[in-house]
Order: C-alpha cells, then structure tokens, then sequence
C-alpha cells in the first residue's frame, strides 16, 4: 500500500530480527477466536483516480451555487473567504502537525493561536480568550457549566430566540451535571428578549444566556439585559453565532456580558455542510482558571527570548482528570488558524467593510420583500444580516415554488417552531449580488400573487 | 551535526499586530451594489461599535503571508520525519483526502440544504457509519461527536439513558489507573464518581479486584484496548462478562484502534460502545490541535440512545434509493453538537478506507505494531522496558536507567529534537515514572525507525557520558527550554499595544 | 542572532535514489480493464527495454512527500522575505493566480481541441495580448515565446526578416555592454555578429558614439530600458530616431518593465519590438528556475511576422464573436515552440493585470521605483554607488570601498545569508566592478527594507572590523560555501548506483 | 492594493526621507511628454471573487472530460497526474524561488534538478542530461544546433514522421544560423524511417533527426539507423515526444542515438493547452561542454560536505554571451520538479506498468477499430499508444458526427498532411477505461455503416 513505506520483503527481514516468522506471532496476545478469520467485508482498495472519481460523483449530487441560489444562514454562513487562507493552513507544518506539547519546535501553532485569543478578545471585547472549542453550540454548553462552577448556582436561563440547535446541545451536557434549563420567553413583537422580563429572576439562577444576533437576527439590547442579570448575582452568557456581527455591533464584553462565546465559521470556515467549525469562549481575567480548553501564553527561555507555551494546563483533563475544568482535548486547531487568517488578511477595515455588507444587503432584501404584497417582517427589532418573513403561503409550499426557480429562498422556521408556519429565515451576506436578491424577491412576488389572482 | 537533522538559517517574525500599519490593505470586497443607507439609520448607534475595530491589523496581502509562512516553518510536522508520540498515531496524512475534502460540492454546502439537494453528503455519511460499524463489529454509528473525548461523553451518556429506562442511571465509573485524563474527564461531566482500577503487574486488570469492585452502582467500565501501556487486554472477554453480570456496560476507549483494525473487532470482545479518533486511526490531520472526529460505534441494544438526527436510507415514491435525516428518536440522548459532525474530517476519514481497502487497512495495522516491537526490540537494551509484554502499537520506556546520571525523561524528550526528531509523548501513562511513550505508526519506513534508535542510543551514551548536554538541550532550536512554571504563574494570554513582548535577555 | 533570523533543526535528506528499497509502492493506478495481450506480441521484443528501468527509485508516497518536503526547507523563497536579485524582479507571486492557473477548464484542456471548445483559452490569450500591447504601447502582441531570451529571438528573428523582405538582413547587432547575456546569445542564433557599444560615464548610449557605429549594415540595436544599472535611457528618443534614420531597428529588452508600467509605454518612445519577462513584471512564479514567459510587441509594420498561429477574433455564420486559430501567415518568422505559448503562465498573468487594474499597475511600479530609491538613499552612506544619477526600480552599489579589507561582493553576498536575506545579484552588469544590483521590488514593505539595509550597514561595519567573519560566511547555513571550480573540472551530473555521495571531510 | 505592503501613508513617508515630495519626481529621468497623461486603458481592478469568477466563466468555455471524450495525443498526452505533485510543487519554497544562483540557500530545488538529470539519463539511457529546457520543440532545436557546432556541417536531415510543429520550430531556428534543413521521406507503408534510406548519407550532414514513437505513433528501428548515420560520420537525433513509452521501449541511447531529447508533459504535467511543459535534452559524456542550459553537479564544501551547484556556466550566455551555447536563461524548473516528483512516486514499476496499460488499451482500441467495416489502420509498424485510422468518410466529416456524441475522436492529420484526407490520429492512454473506448468503436461503426446503407 502506498501510504505504507516498509515493503513486503522489509517486514518480513525486520520480523525476522526479532526472531519472529510471522506476522502472526505479533498477535499473539489476541486470543485467536477472537481474530478476524476473513477480510473485513468492505469495498475493495480503490485506485487514486477511481477514489477521486467516486468523491466526486458525491460531491456532485449536493447542490451549490450556480446551480442554485441560496439565502441559507441559521448558524452557517457563506461568507468570502480569501484564497491565501488555503493555501497558508496547506502548509504541511501547520496541518500535519500535533496539539505544541513540544513548544520548541512548535511556535509556529503556538504563537497563531496567542494571535488568535487576541483577536477573539479583541472582537467579544473580553479579557481572556481560549484556542477554541468544537463550535459555537459546544461553546455555549460549556459556557454553562462554567457558570455553575463560579455560582456553584444549578439553574439556567436560555433565551428562547438562542438556536435551537445550541439548545438541545446544552440540554444533552446539563442534564447528568444536574443542572436545570429554563426557557427565557422573548417578545412575540420584537423577537428578542425584554430586559423587563428579567427583573425578578430567581437567586438559584447560575447564569442568563442570550444570543445576539439572535437566531431570527434581531440585535438584543446586552446592556440593559446584563444589567438587570448582575442585579440576581447571575453571569450572563452571550451566543455569537454570527460572528461577522462582531465587526459592527457594540462588543459584549463591553455591554457587560461574563462570558461570550459563539461560533467562528464566518471568519474564512467553509460551509462544508456543518463542520469542521471553530468555537470560540471568552471571558473576564478573574475566571481565567475556570476556563474550558486550551490557553497559550507568552514565555521566556534562558536567554530570555520570548515564546509561547501551553499555559494553565492544572485546568484540564490531562493534569487534572475527573476534577478538570472540561474533557476537551483536541478541539479546532487548524480553524482556529483559519480564522486568525482570515481575520489578518481582512483587518480593521475589511471586518468592518463586510459586516457593513451584510447589513446593507440585508436591509435591501428586507425592504424589497416586506414592500410585496402578503409579505411582511415578522419581527421589529434591528438586525444585522437575517430576519424573519412572514410569507402569504406556508414557508414550505414558498419554498418549494422558489425552487423550481432554484432558489433556496431561505429556512422554514416551522422546523423548530411548529407554530411558525408561514415564517422564513432569510439570510443575506456581502456574497448575494443584488440581482440575485432581486431575483428572489421577483419570484417571492409571483408566488404572492398568484394567491390573490 | 548529526545523520538526521542539522541547523539551518531560520526566519524570525514578531506578531501580526507588531505588523500592522494604519492604511495597509490585505483585501479587496466587490463594491457594494445595493443603495446603501447610513448604518445609524438600520441600527441605533447605541448597538453599534465604536472602538473602529482598532485591535484588528491592518496589514497586505504580502505581510499575512509571510507573516505564517514564516511561522509554519518553526514547527515540526508528519512531513517532516517521524512523530513518535504515543496514543497520537501520527501517521501519514493523504494529500488525496485533502484534495477530496476540498471539492466545492462538499465545502461550499449549506447544512440546512434540503435533504433532496444533499444526498452526496448524507450518502458519505452513511457510508461511512456502515464502513466504521463493520469495522468494530458494532451495530449502529453515530459520527456527531468532534473528537475522541466527546465521543466518550455522548458515548456514556449513552450508558447512563440505557441504565436510567433500567431503573437508574447508577453512580459510579471504573477507570483504570493506565487510562487517558479524557476518561475521568469525560464521566465526571457525565455525572458518575470515578473509581480507579489498579492495573496489574503485567500491565492489565486485576479479575479478582475487578470483581470485587463491581457491583449494582458501577455504570460502566472505560476500558482502553490496547491500553495506553500498549497491551491488549488478554482477559478482555471475561472483563466483558463480569461487568455485564452486573448489568453494567463495557465502554472502550478506541483511540489506539490502529494496533486492532482488520485484525480484531471490539464487538466481537464484548464491548458495548467504542468511540474511535478519526484523526488517529483513519489518517485525518491533527491540525496542530484538531479538528478530530470521534465516532461512536455501540451495541443494538444502545442503538435507540444515539445523538439525533440519524441519517436513513429510504425508497422515495418512485421506489427509488435516497436518504433523509431522522429526527424523531425518542429514547435518544440529544445532540452533542450543532449539525452532523465534522463533516470535512469525515469526507477523510472515508477516502482513506476507500484507498486502502480491507488488505491495506489490515496491512497498515500490521506494520503499525511491527514498527512498534522493532523499535522496543532494539532500545531495550538502553532503556527500561515498562513492561515486557507482547507489545502492541506502541512501546513504553521509562527513564529509570538514565535517573542515576540525573538525566530525567523530559531531557531525553528535548534532546531527541537536536536529533531531528519530535519527541514521544512524556509522563504519561502515569503508572509509568518517567513514562516514555513512543508510537511509530505504519508511517515509518525502516531507515527512519533505524534513525531514531541510533538517536535513542546516542542521547543514552550521553546521558552517561555528558549528562548536562542533555540536561540543557535543545540546542539547535530557535529558543531554549521556555519556563513554563513562570508562564502559569503570571499568564499573559494576548498581547496588548503596551506590552511589547521584548527580549527579557 | 540578529534582528532577521536565527538558526533552526533542519532536517538531512540524501537523494531520491538512496531511499529507494525493492518492493516499495508510491502509486495504484486502475487495474487494465480491457483484454491484455502479451507485450512482445504487440511489439517486437529487439525494440523493448531489457533494464526492467532498474534505474528508477521505489519509494512510497510517503518517503516522496518527505523527501521533497524537506528538500523545500532547504530553499530561501519570496514567501519567506526580500528576495532583492537585481533584474530579475522578484515580486510576491499571488495565491489566486495559483488557484485560477489550476481551474480544471485550463490545466486539462488539450492543446488540439477543436477551435469551439476552447474558446475560453483562446479569448484568455486574447485578452492578454490586448492588454499588453495597451501596457506596452505597440501594435501587436505575440505570447509563444516560452522566456524572455526566447522572445529576444523572436524578436530580432522578425527584424531580419522584416529587413529581408527590404533587401537584406543586414550583418550587426548593436549592443551596450550593460546589456545581460541573454542580449549578444540571441543575437548571435539569430546570425548576427554582435557590436558592443559602451555605456558613458553617466552609463547612458553616448549618442555621438553611436551615430558613428550605425550604419546600413546595423539591423538594429538592442535597448534594455530602464538599463541593467536601474537608469532610464534619458535620450531614448533620440537613440530611436538616429537607428530608424539608418534604416534599422531598435529592439528593446523589456525585463525591467517593472519600472515603467502605468508610467511611460516603450512604443510611445519609438521602441520596434519589445519583450515582456511575465515570471517578472507581471507576478508569475519563477518556481526555481521558471517556467517563465517572454511575450513580444511589435509596431504595426512588424505585425505580419509575428510566430504563428495568432489568435483572431471573427464573428461566425449566427455574427456570435468567436475565435479562431489563423496559421496562414505567409510572411511569419515561423513558429518559436509548439503550440501557443506557456498557457499556463499566461493565465497567471492575465489574473494579476486584471487584479491590480490600471491604477494598482500604477502603484506598483510607483512603489517599486520608490523603494529602490529608498535603499540607495539609505546605503550610499556605506557603499559605492555605481552611478549617482535618478535611479528606477534598481540601484547598484559595488565593493570598492570594501575592497581594501580584502573584503569582496562575493563576501557581501553569502554574509547576508546569515542575516536572513537572499543575496542580490552579483558581478552584473559586467561594466560594474564587483557590481551588487539590489532590486527590491514594490513586495517590500518598509520594514523588511529596514532591515536589509540594517543588514548591510552591519555588514559594512563587519568588514572593517572583522573581515574574516565576511570572508567566511555563510555561517548560519547546513552547508558552507561550495567549491564550485572543483566542480567544474570534475563535473558529476548524476547520480549513479556505485557512487554514494559521501562526506568527504 | 493588497499586493503592496506600503500604505499610501508609508510611501509618503519615505518620499520625505529622501527630501522629495511627489512620487513624480522618482520618475524625472524620463521626459515629461513620455509619461502617461491619464491611466492605461484596461478595465478596473477586480475584486477577488470577481477575478475568481471570472476565470471560471473562461475555464467553462474549454471543453474537458466529463463533458467530453477525448482521444487526443499528438505530442500532449492525458496521463494520470498523482495528487502529491501538486500538493509538492505548491511549497513556497519550490515556486517562489528563482533560480539557484547561490547554493547554500537553494540545495532544494538543485538536488531535485540533480535527480532529474539522473532520471532522464536512466529513461534514455544517455549519460549526462541538462536541467530542462523550454519543451519538446526547442529541445529539438538546441539539438540541432548543437550537432552542427560539433560536426562543423551545415546540412540536417528531418525524418517527414517527425511532429510537425517540432519540425516548424526547428525551421525557425536555424535558418538565420544558415543551417539548411531536408526532409527525410519516409516509408508509405510502416509510416516509419527505412534504414536503407540513409545507406547514402551525403558528407555535410551534421545530424539526422528522427521521433520515436513517430508523429503516426510508430515506434522506429533506431539502432539501425544509427548505424546508417554513423557510418557518414553524421549524429543521430532521437527525438521523444511522448516520454511514457520510455518506460516500456528500448531507450534510444542503448540503441546508438548521439543525443536523445523531448517533451517531459507526460511525466506528471497537466495538458495546459499546450504549455508549460518541459523539455529534457540527453546526450553523451565528451558533448557535455556543449550542452546548452543549466547543469547541476556535485560540489563540497570546506567541511567536505557534499552539495549541489550550477555547473559548466562557461557554456552560458551569462558567462560567454554571443559565444554562449544556447541564449536560454529561464527554463522550466519547477516542470522539471513535477515530471521528478512523479517519476519518484511512480517509480520503476510505476512507469512500466502505466506505459504497459498505454500500449494494452491502444492496441485494444485498434484491433477494435481496425475489425470496422471500413476502416483500417493506415500504417504497418509496431506503435505504443497511438495510431492512425484510415476511415471510409473524410475525416474532418467523421470528427464532426462523433462531436454530437461529445466523442472527440482525435487529430484530424489533413492539418497537417492535405494528402492525408481520411486519416485521423487516435491516442489512447491508461486514463480511458475500455468503456469509453467502447463507445468510440460503436460510434466509428454507425458513422460507417451509414454510408453503405
Ligand atoms: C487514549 C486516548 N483517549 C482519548 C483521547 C482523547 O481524544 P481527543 O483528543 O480526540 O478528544 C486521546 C487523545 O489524546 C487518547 O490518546
Ligand atoms: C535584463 C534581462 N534580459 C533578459 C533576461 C532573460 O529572460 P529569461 O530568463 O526569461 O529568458 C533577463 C532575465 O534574467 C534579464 O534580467
């Protein structure tokens, strides 16, 4: 085999040294029942080329652009994503290599991740930030359990405009920790949380967890809600699950949140149908040793040249086990570069150019569809680059009809939210072309009309 | 300097914020083509930043790239030569998964696309489930879980719903005192005490103590097979029945499933649930630090349990072949995680079973463990072996000899760098003083193999010989043993406009 | 070490031929799936290879990525910092040039498919003739020529015919002697005899001298503007006007374009033909040793005797654009290489005009010329300058006032290994004693020329004081200076099964 | 623009420094009224997607497997490409560099140049090869120069069977040179160079050149005509312009040729529409002073360290100018680099086994053809992996019906010979699977059959 350097006429020599005859004899702790007596039944080796070929008849039976359009986002977002960003995290020394146990001959990871808990402090507007974690849903979950750790408090309270699928992940860790979730009602008009509605909470509450944007895009009023938070000694917890957003809106950390954390696939990740992502967690210094995951931090060596190491190691799982702060261990290493990356190459100003992007383009489709008759926005609340629509039909009998125009007009809500029936969640990024939004909302009006005529 | 790595000129490079230059651009958007109103007119300005963004750099295309190239080259890297650490298997990455993996029908597609607009990916996931299940001899596969550990998370989570429709979720996990920090971990978030099982002299479990230790309220065992002493657990079968005896479950930690694969099947010992490493047993990059997949295989029986949705084949109206997502599981423990997994390493994963085949995974697994005992068979002789057992994919040292001339493991791992080499996994597994874990994969071709001895050997004739140049080393690195004590003590985790990190020499 | 670099491990690799063992497999290809006959039955046996190609290696995909892998860490590249070789423009080689060159509708399009599919190549070749011949300010562009000393024949190919087609093509080629080799090599081919004309003290065409050398016996003069000492032939037109008044042609060696796009157009200054170096001026790779591209522009008269085929627009039977191939060109030098040209190059370079635009074109040369004014200004407080008048995009300094410390451009250039940078060109132009032609193009940022100029002034200082350390270098590098005399005089060119390349210290 | 480090700002900046306050006064040594009064006519700059864009548009007008098949040879050959060439090529390290002028900072790239030398001289069974010159033709070209500077004669005979655009290029090189050239008739029947043809060479010939496997695919007795060449005392040229069937044929060095050059395409490199590709040129030990190009030999250092470096540079114009060897400066290194890499990763029984499959499925393809009514191969000699079919119907016709089946069924030879109406040059290679040769044979025969019904 290929991957394989030792030849047959190799293995049998080395066998032979070890005064071995056999393969076999290597085995010989397996009990023999217990040894495949045939081949596994699996498809036999393809060659390259025919391994290629079959990848890419799969890949060909998944639709993307051109072939159609899409106003997908919902916690995935097809952003630009510059091409130095392959062809740098292409390098053999960043992807073929392992988590910097060794940081003398790892400073290359070590220091892009220092550069990456930089950014991420510099975007969430935290004092300390981790390597990453799996994603943003992981992200939040862990998020919880480090506010029950601080509080030692066992309730949450999570905002039901957060994403669903955010949700059932916090659902699925909470439960054996014996923490219990509560949902926070948003309002109906706004779709985001009323401060309000937080004024009375609960002294056993750990922490409040909002997203913003939040999952129908609505902007959430942080300031108010962290206060009102603090007033019960709960941590509020921001989601950032559009983390494009960041490059507009007013930082969390600086609206008070204690924890923000989310999901870093806008910043240069593929699609690639849900993952490899990257989570990000920051937080404030002082619960720096209740941090979740990897840190790196600034060392020096004898001479006294700067370096960077795997720092505060006493939280995880390897030194600490059953009384680590988290089980992670290998979380998105190479994303995390993707990311760091991406956020180089775009900086100060293209961060900032494309979130404006967003939200103009975004706007211009809410405007266009929300003038057609039998449309309208669900929701009133500002929003950065997705909102809800209201459709005259049900979102799916729409969605059906703009995909014979081959357009995915957007995600029918009703698939988390059984009463939403006739809502939509439409995403616009800086990568629509304005004709292709007037080509939605040209075919959202036909299939308006074709109701009242 | 020596047969395998000598020093070369090397770049130096600060960090990009020392790079960054007001003006400088590193990007170029289309312009916007929609009438654009004033930001403050869509969004109150209340909600809106107003720090400018000021932390990010503003550099040129040409300074990022440089910038990590720069970088890149400070690593070591599979490409590079060797990359012994043990329990990582650190074999060869495929560059025709990357290629693969990187075919825009896969990259540029939306997890939310109808299930219709999709089937090429949820085909590759099924596939892939089938490929895994067959190759644990389990019964169903659930590839959600982004790596090893969370696999042992939802994997246990598995146990306790099954235990819990039983009647309870019962209190504690046995885990050997050999096992991963990820085990203890994972059960403690999972709910479960840890009990630590000692393991025997030879390096396995004790069947007399694990009797006695089982009873109503231990959950499960968390066995690793091959342990991380790089022994397959002869008893296994007979550890499988006295923990099921006491209506508890098997739990194995498949991330050394490289010493097993086409060889021997865990649902064929017993086992209840495996997870797997992807990105250790299937060839998928590390990523200096992931992205891993951990799939888990389990019983019929746990089945119900696993994290929704499931992927389905199904015959359309038209009595044709097609698949859909299933989202209706009643008994299942939930999502561990947005969407379906790491899917990108998962298109890997699969590409690497297909271009090896049944034969080529078996032979990969072959000279996986013969690479092993070569290596054991000729440092035996300058090293303490930990144990001497038939050795699997890996070999245990321990620094016991080398102790006397005060040259401890960590030297020894740090010296091998002047030799062109990454160091072995260090100090663990814990049960081992001065533990030296070396796994050299099937990656490794004879000469390397030789190479390493010949480094092991020599670092040994110093150690006698010159004990403080191993004590000191590396020597041919850009910087020097860095202080890791001092960094913990005061951490500085990001890097402000104030703080220049200068030269403290 | 110093502020640029420093020393690393680095990773010892002997040739592809010594990792070579029997039974090693880097390769699996589809299994024959039609009907196989014999060989010798197909092909007589007398005309079949007998040596089994014994001399080929076999080696695993494994060892051939590491192999080369770690050859790559040998190199020094623009991706790593200045790479300041005079002449030859070593400009950041974009990344989505890469990608676009790669697009599957380029990289597996045949060269003889039929006309209508492949018009997108042929609009591609298209497109870059018209845009070059805009930059350039001439008639007509031909892209065969594979290289810049290829176009020079073309170029002076299509002057002597042209002069044929007048009666005769003349004996000499005039020929300053700052011109690069490349300048009397082609016109020798070409069949002429070569007359060098010196430079003046400002190292400018002294117009009297050439009035005198011209006579209806010179077909044309070869120009390199701005010349190989990074000066702007300030009489250009002048120079023109007295060639043509003599019946002949003025060819101009457009290496150094980088100097003048978006700023002046050689054929506004009377310029017959000219070649463009792509893998120079317009970003494509030189990847070691190219592939590069030499396209040439011509005057209109010069048109007809452009290599054939030309790519022509016409409108088809529906008046759809099209275009086509046309090969009749019956006053056409001829062809220069099969097919059209390095298509692969072209692409590249097409990408970047496009990219950059006419303003981003502008910059760039703007940019270019600046810091190449910048480094002067900043070093001719401790090297000679070689003429101090308004320099373009290059400046050369030589070793005079290092000389009396024994101290030579040789020395200059390997010390400057040690600090991190590739060294400049060097001993050209030959009118230059000890000449050191630093062009550091629009790619550096202002820091990267701090430090090289940091680098020279201590290298200056080092030469004073200490000399040897100079004469010695490089230091930092895995080997030191090569004895290339020796190697002359014994040459080895290839490996061979008895002769292992041993040390030989 | 983002491929220039200094801002605006910087550039400013150094302006000052040098006492100067315009950009234009840098550009004072060329009179005003040269200098461009408004910007070059070209259209703006693109933005990366725009750029990526549209090159995809242009990439989608070119014709390429799956949307057809494609039995075209001719001196470019679609051979399977492993993935790891590109994967190799693509190091910075390798493509960024410029040529190895200063060995102690590019040992890479002149190893891997030193073991492609090795390479070709095993492949053509020669004994010193240079690093690369531009492609097949010019190689061809060189050679031709090269034998008259060595013979002192000024005439060359060119066999009728060589490619004729190879033959074109060599026209165009040595007419100025006086070097007259004549055309070597070849047999009508085997299609291939008849010794006895040459059993009169004339004394001024300084080299005869022929191409094995010839233009028709025909493989050519080269040690017979070698000894017909030699015995005037003329050099024989073996030109190679299909370098796979070097893994299965006599090399042409083992068979007396004085110098053996081609087109390296096959080995790893992509179609490109024609280019780049990479020219390999293979002679004996006493001409290696007159070699034109790059060499690379051994070296040491003070240590005794061994190394490599460009060698015999007197041969060079850098060196010898006018009297240079060659004016070739630029080659195609990294070419060469990819046709190593894949001789590496398909080592020994890599190569033989691909030319083997070449020859297996082109034979195959014949016989299949050849069985047509109607049909036959026009030519009796042995081939490799090309041939050339007489079809009942002008070819040209033939060509077009097999379009409509996307079936490009090969080199219509009329372009080149006008005599040659009804023959077509079909190339199969190891990448066609049997079926899609298959369904050229189906379509042949109902194109045939049409006409007798
Ligand atoms: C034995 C063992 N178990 C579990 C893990 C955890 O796997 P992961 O890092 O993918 O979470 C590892 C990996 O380090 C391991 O070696
Ligand atoms: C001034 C000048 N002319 C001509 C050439 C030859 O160009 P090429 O190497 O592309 O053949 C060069 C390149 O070195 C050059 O610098």
């Amino acid at each position: 085999m290929r991957y394989i350097p030792n030849s047959a006429q190799e293995r049998a020599q080395m066998l032979r040294e070890q005064g071995l005859d056999a393969i076999d004899d290597l085995f010989r702790s397996i009990p023999p029942h217990l040894k495949l007596a045939e081949p596994l039944n699996l498809p036999p080796a393809l060659s390259e080329t025919e391994a290629l070929n079959y990848f890419r008849s799969l890949a060909a039976r998944n639709a993307i652009r051109p072939q159609v359009l899409s106003f997908l986002g919902a916690g995935a977002y097809d952003h630009f994503i510059p091409t130095i960003t392959d062809a740098l995290i292409s390098r053999s020394e960043f992807y073929t290599s392992y988590t910097p146990y060794q940081p003398e001959i790892s400073q290359g990871t070590l220091q892009a991740i220092f550069e990456f808990q930089t950014m991420i402090c510099e975007l969430t507007g935290m004092e300390v930030a981790n390597a990453s974690l799996y994603d943003g849903s992981t992200a939040m979950a862990e998020a919880v359990l480090m506010a029950e750790r601080i509080t030692h408090r066992s309730k949450v309270l999570i905002a039901g405009n957060v994403h669903p699928e955010y949700r059932e992940v916090v659902e699925t860790y909470i439960s054996p920790a014996g923490i219990s979730a509560e949902t926070l009602i948003t309002c109906a008009e706004t779709g985001t949380v009323l401060p309000e509605s937080l004024s009375s909470l609960s002294e056993d509450v750990a922490a409040v967890v909002i997203q913003s944007p939040n999952f129908f895009g609505g902007i959430e009023d942080v300031q108010a809600i962290a206060e009102e938070v603090h007033r019960a000694g709960a941590l509020l917890v921001v989601v950032v699950a559009e983390a494009m957003s960041l490059g507009l809106l007013r930082p969390p950390g600086a609206c008070g949140a204690d924890i923000v954390c989310g999901e870093a696939q806008s910043f240069g990740i593929p699609l690639s149908f849900g993952g490899s992502y990257c989570g990000f967690f920051a937080t404030r210094e002082k619960y720096q040793r209740q941090i979740p995951g990897r840190l790196v931090g600034l060392a020096y060596d004898g001479q006294g040249r700067p370096g960077y190491v795997l720092t505060l190691a006493t939280r995880e799982q390897h030194i600490r086990r059953e009384k680590a702060t988290s089980n992670i261990c290998t979380n998105q290493g190479l994303y995390a570069l993707m990311a760091t990356i991406y956020l180089a190459t775009m900086g100060r100003r293209g961060v900032r150019e494309a979130a404006e992007q967003n939200t103009q383009k975004a706007h211009y489709a809410a405007r266009q569809i929300a003038a057609l008759d039998g449309y309208r926005l669900r929701f009133t609340a500002p929003f950065f680059n997705e909102f809800v629509v209201s459709c005259p039909k049900p979102a799916l009998e729409t969605l059906d009809r703009l995909l014979e125009k081959k357009i995915i007009g957007g995600l029918p809500l009703a698939r988390f939210f059984p009463e939403m029936k006739q809502e939509l969640l439409v995403c616009v990024t800086e990568t629509i072309p304005k004709a292709e939004i007037d080509l939605l909302v040209e075919a959202l009006r036909e299939i308006g009309e074709a109701i009242y005529s | 300097m020596n047969r395998k790595a000598t020093t070369h000129v090397n770049q130096n490079e600060g960090l990009i914020f020392e790079r960054s230059r007001p003006g400088r651009i590193g990007y170029r958007l289309p312009a916007l083509d929609v009438e654009a109103a004033p930001i403050p007119e869509l969004i109150e300005p209340s909600l809106l930043r107003d720090d400018d963004l000021a932390g990010l750099p503003e550099v040129s295309e040409v300074d990022v790239v440089r910038h990590f190239t720069r970088l890149s080259t400070w690593n070591y890297a599979v490409d590079y030569g060797m990359y012994p650490l043990g329990s990582c298997t650190m074999k060869y990455n495929p560059k025709l998964n990357e290629r693969v993996a990187r075919l825009e029908g896969f990259a540029a597609a939306h997890p939310y696309l109808p299930e219709a607009l999709a089937q090429g990916n949820l085909e590759l996931i099924k596939e892939l489930e089938e490929c895994l299940a067959e190759i644990t001899g389990l019964a169903a596969v659930s590839l959600q879980p982004a790596a090893g550990a969370q696999g042992e998370l939802a994997g246990l989570m598995i146990i306790r719903k099954c235990l819990q429709s039983r009647g309870g979720p019962r209190k504690r996990v046995l885990i050997p005192d050999s096992a991963h920090g990820t085990n203890p971990a994972s059960a403690a978030i999972c709910g479960y005490q840890v009990q630590t099982i000692k393991s025997n002299s030879r390096g396995a479990i004790d069947l007399e103590d694990l009797r006695q230790t089982v009873d109503e309220e231990v959950a499960a065992l968390m066995l690793t097979n091959p342990s991380t002493l790089g022994l397959f657990e002869e008893n296994i079968e007979e550890v499988c029945r006295i923990i099921h005896a006491a209506g508890s479950f098997v739990y194995m930690d498949g991330a050394n499933m490289n010493a097993l694969v086409g060889v021997a099947r865990p649902g064929d010992m017993g086992v209840d649930v495996i997870h797997l490493n992807l990105h250790k047993t299937f060839s998928t990059p590390h990523g200096g630090g992931g992205p891993g997949a951990g799939p888990i295989a389990v019983t019929a029986e746990l089945e119900p349990y696993l994290p929704f949705p499931r992927v389905v084949r199904e015959t359309g109206p038209q009595g044709e072949n097609r698949l859909r997502l299933d989202y209706h599981r009643p008994q299942s423990i939930g999502r561990v995680r947005a969407f379906y997994g790491n899917f990108s390493v998962l298109v890997r994963a699969l590409c690497y079973i297909l271009s090896l085949g049944p034969d080529g995974l078996r032979e990969a697994t072959e000279t996986a463990v013969l690479n092993a005992n070569y290596l054991a068979h000729h440092l035996k002789s300058d090293y303490e072996l930990a144990y001497d057992s038939q050795l699997m994919h890996e070999v245990i040292l321990s620094d016991k000899r080398q102790q006397r001339f005060g040259v401890h493991t960590l030297d020894i791992a740090k010296r091998l760098i002047d030799y062109g080499f990454h160091p072995m996994t260090i100090y663990f597994p814990l049960i081992v003083p001065g533990a030296m874990m070396i796994e050299p994969t099937e990656s490794e071709g004879r000469e390397e193999l030789d190479l390493f001895i010949e480094a092991m050997r020599s670092i040994a004739r110093e150690a006698r010989e010159r004990p403080e140049l191993v004590k000191n080393a590396p020597h041919h690195t850009r910087i020097g043993r860095l202080n890791e004590a001092e960094a913990a003590r005061r951490p500085v985790l990001r890097w402000k406009k104030e703080q220049k990190q200068e030269n403290q020499g």
